[in-house]
């Protein structure tokens, strides 16, 4: 079968980013997002996710290559330094490409 | 006064409190899953907001205007003195100084709530419509403590005028907000009318669903006690003396504009009381420098238990002061 | 006339119900999570079956039977002739006509019990075994409309039973009917004692729950206001004409089969409402080439909003002028 | 006896709970979502437990703790002798049969709720206090069943110390153990006056409330019952014969100690059911040998439904032959 | 240690499609699977999750590779046309391969 | 863009192992982790995902490869034997390798 490698960009920060990750996803032009609440831990402490305010949530987002470098760039200029947060790239294999 | 401060603590709403708290510290599992916190806190808001709505229906906007004003007032003046309290008595950083002070001129409505219950189990009368004060003084100081915050700061090359629009935004359209607002317009264009169908859900079972909530609030103040170490004496000090001072100022307020001597305990409490949901959401996004570590462990660890317990009952003792 | 719309304008679903459109036009951040949509559903069916239960058990199924059969008749025969009105009339596709077809004969709980709400408020009595009517009027027309599409389609190499019996088993066994055709049930075998014991749960306070789910469903129909414009004039007459065309036929026949006017109201307020839960999830697996923007926007923000604020009293005057 | 069990079997959360069997058995895709469930159960316990405080609070200690040292004791025991009977009647491993006997010396808190509103749907008066005795006898038995467990099995280089301190802190501190024993100490603080504040909430809308939750618990039951045929016919007889005979030593052990009719019926009620949640959350850690398909079909398919429906009425009838 | 080479198949797709999700699964040779609610948006709208029929599921599957190809082609041909969703594979390294 | 390659360590298992789990995580030098309720269905059954105690979590956690290899080999020993799961590694792509 004929598969395509794409980028799929996993983005874990707290709840309260939500409104500036979705409008940052629209504007490096991915298609799409899949997004779902999560309870974590890490540096910043421990986020128990019964408050939605003070909780975490995970994004998952596939795209082109050069869609998940300039997103990962500009996560890292712009969210890092200012949220509670990790995200990684990794690679996937999908059938539509032109849907990416 | 001792009887007011042991008639709260053997209040179930307080009792349940304290149950969250143990239960925290012993570190069981017990947990309010998120929707049932959302369903709860839905619940709270729209039947303190509509029957607040009813009482201004009933008491005539012309009564209401005035304390209402004063109440925005107050909020947006309590930063102003606090900040430089916090900055140059606590030696904060600028940004947690006014991220704290912006903290303390909101209000935390579950106070409110639990202070209404108060009055109402020792029938103490005060004025329903008291909740539009509740409505007007969450934004005002979040705005002061935002443009505080980044006068203080200015990073090289940011807008701080967008930060001050979406702490505006926040301040404005965020769900607690809004759900409140509407449903005192709702209360208010139903009047008694409405009040009778839905009477049966928002008001009958109303105290016994905040037990139930404070519960949920005692987990979550009770697992950010470990926290305490970590602000220091000063804030732990900040966070009892400045609620005593405002709701002292609060109260006297409520006096000058006319309220009864339930309406202008409300109007200390309000004061008194320091936000913990709006205001955090607001700053972490408009202040995003700021610790939050201080300013939630200020407002939900020490000073949000101590109106709950003791606080309340000693508003409502220097309201009797000033009236008698 | 008037004074009926405005006596329902007025209330505190209602309002609560603009609240949430306005929450939704407005993008405020306010919305219910999944649980608690799912508890209130679980709680507004099961209350509305059992007693509806009780009521046949008081009733009698002779007094029953009769208007529930032309309920059902009526169920089906509604996408016969609204089937070719969307088809030549509103030029939409086969599929897309059958779809809608099928949503306007099914009907919507919620509205349903918008209209006890609203009678109860008037003081309007009504014959509360009319659930059974909202019981057997759901899966219907969803089996007329898929035939209608399968039989208009037929796509290469398809089996239309296999679709057929897809919508039949989520027609007859989805969740919804399955709690309201069980709570049903149990009512009519636990009578008047059984409703004595969970009444203060299922009862008392079931017009304020109405009203904080009708928040909810303001943000479900407000979002999908945005769509207003993709189905373009046609079906957005059709989404006001049709209800008040096929409500009149409601109460004609709730008349004709020997009930009350209240309940010819109920009947009207059945045929005239259209699907928005069963419906789609039964046509999106059995019609899949029909479009979802088409027959929810159609449903969802146009005829619900209008039956819940000035349908229902319209059908309750269609009623009076009937009975008069 | 088949009037008091038609009336039992007639109860709307009765009915419910078959309700929810019939929609498991049916795989309609009806279902409570998880913090629906949550929520539902701590309504109930805290309900439940803040009621016993408050009738704790009234009696006096004095009356409780001879009856309430009695109930621990039987939780105890029940291990003791059903153990053997497992082992080496049922031919079960060691594991296996300590497990299941930890579950039936433990005890089921909505078998106990659904036999206080059976006694007082019937109006048999009870003794409110017996909540105590649901509180001291979850954590004994699953302690004794652990041991016996791991005396048993003694797994090579393993230190079953470790396993029964997480057994003994599962059972102490999980979450419903706690909110019942937190809730019945809040109650015994408040007393009569606290009842009074909350009352609406936590006793009026209560019987509804155990409705739905039935309603749910028969779904939960009902997936299991696919199991049955694993667990042999052993295990069948089991789940039913072991709660007849530990219901009337626990109705006979209530006379003994002083409790009336009614308190007797609940003790009895609590030594005849068998623990679902915290039990198998337990035992889990502690002996993850142990097949739960065994010991979670045998109590939560077979003796709850039979306590449920037949049993509670079974032993009011003990209790009635005994004191007559 | 030793890992052994194995594939995750996520398919996001819109809740509805759950039971044919399953079957599916099971008639391919899966040995199980994860499942979890989302809320996303794509090229077929936004999907809020307040409505479990209106809303997405994110199913997880573990698969020799020759099933994970299996899976793709017949999601590609039943299901792509059928509902809103997306489907991916990725490499993933288990421990006990006799598992999947 | 500079990323570098870091190890994603993903446990699906029966939420009673919880503190158990998250416990070990500390113990191998993870620096957070993230986590969800699932429903799910393997070889011990379904698990419908009703009652907490009885349904499943997932959780993610991102290390180094050593700490990747560490924390499987455990969950192997001390996970496998006891516990309803399935555990996995992957590959991925993250932009502060420190954190981690
Ligand atoms: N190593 C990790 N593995 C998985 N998730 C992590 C990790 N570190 C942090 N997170 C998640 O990212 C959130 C924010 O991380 P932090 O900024 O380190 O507090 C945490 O609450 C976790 O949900
Ligand atoms: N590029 C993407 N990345 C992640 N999730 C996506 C993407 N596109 C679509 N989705 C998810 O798949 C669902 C259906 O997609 P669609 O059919 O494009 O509407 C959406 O609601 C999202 O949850
Ligand atoms: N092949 C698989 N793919 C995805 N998830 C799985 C798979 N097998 C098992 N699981 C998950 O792991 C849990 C425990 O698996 P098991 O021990 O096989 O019952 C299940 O309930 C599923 O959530
Ligand atoms: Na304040
Ligand atoms: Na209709
Ligand atoms: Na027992």
């Amino acid at each position: 079968m004929n598969t395509h490698p794409m980028k799929l960009v996993t983005v874990i920060c707290e709840a309260l980013a939500r409104d500036h990750l979705t409008r940052l996803l629209a504007a490096v032009g991915a298609h799409g997002y899949t997004l779902f609440a999560v309870e974590g831990e890490g540096s910043q402490g421990r986020r128990p996710g019964d408050i939605a305010e003070f909780s975490n949530i995970q994004v998952e987002v596939v795209v082109q290559p050069a869609i998940a470098e300039l997103l990962l760039t500009r996560l890292q200029a712009e969210f890092f330094p200012r949220f509670a947060m990790i995200a990684y790239a990794s690679d996937i294999q999908v059938l539509r490409p032109g849907k990416f | 006064m001792i009887d007011a401060i042991q008639a709260n603590l053997l209040s179930p709403a307080v009792l349940f409190f304290a149950l969250g708290l143990i239960a925290a510290l012993t570190k069981s599992d017990l947990k309010f899953p998120e929707p049932l916190y959302v369903g709860l806190t839905i619940y709270l808001l729209v039947a303190i907001g509509f029957k607040g709505g009813v009482a201004i229906a009933e008491a005539g906007i012309a009564k209401v205007w005035l304390p209402a004003l004063a109440a925005m007032a107050l909020g947006a003046l309590i930063p102003l003195w606090t900040y430089p309290l916090l900055r140059f008595g606590g030696k904060l950083s600028a940004v947690d100084a006014a991220a704290i002070a912006a903290h303390y001129g909101s209000v935390s409505a579950v106070t409110f709530i639990a202070a209404t219950n108060y009055l109402k189990a020792i029938n103490q009368p005060f004025e329903s419509y008291a909740t539009a004060f509740l409505a007007v003084m969450e934004s005002p100081a979040i705005l002061v403590g935002v443009v505080l915050g980044k006068l203080a700061t200015k990073r090289a090359g940011e807008k701080s005028g967008a930060s001050i629009k979406t702490a505006m935004h926040e301040a404005l359209f965020g769900r607690s907000i809004f759900l409140l607002v509407g449903s005192l317009i709702v209360g208010s264009l139903c009047g008694e009318s409405g009040m009778a169908k839905v009477e049966a859900f928002f008001v009958t079972p109303f105290q016994g669903v905040l037990a139930l909530f404070l519960l949920e609030m005692g987990l979550v103040a009770g697992r950010r006690l470990g926290d305490l170490k970590k602000v220091g004496p000063f804030l732990l000090g900040f966070g009892i003396v400045v609620p005593l001072i405002n709701g002292a100022l609060g109260v006297y307020l409520g006096k000058l504009t006319g309220l009864e001597l339930g309406g202008a305990t409300l109007l200390g409490v309000l004061s008194a009381s320091a936000s913990y949901i709006a205001a955090p959401a607001a700053i972490r996004m408009s202040l995003p420098d700021a610790n939050p570590t201080l300013y939630l462990t200020s407002s939900l660890a020490i000073t949000f238990p101590f109106n709950i317990t003791l606080g309340i009952p000693i508003y409502l003792e220097i309201a009797r002061k000033l009236y008698s």
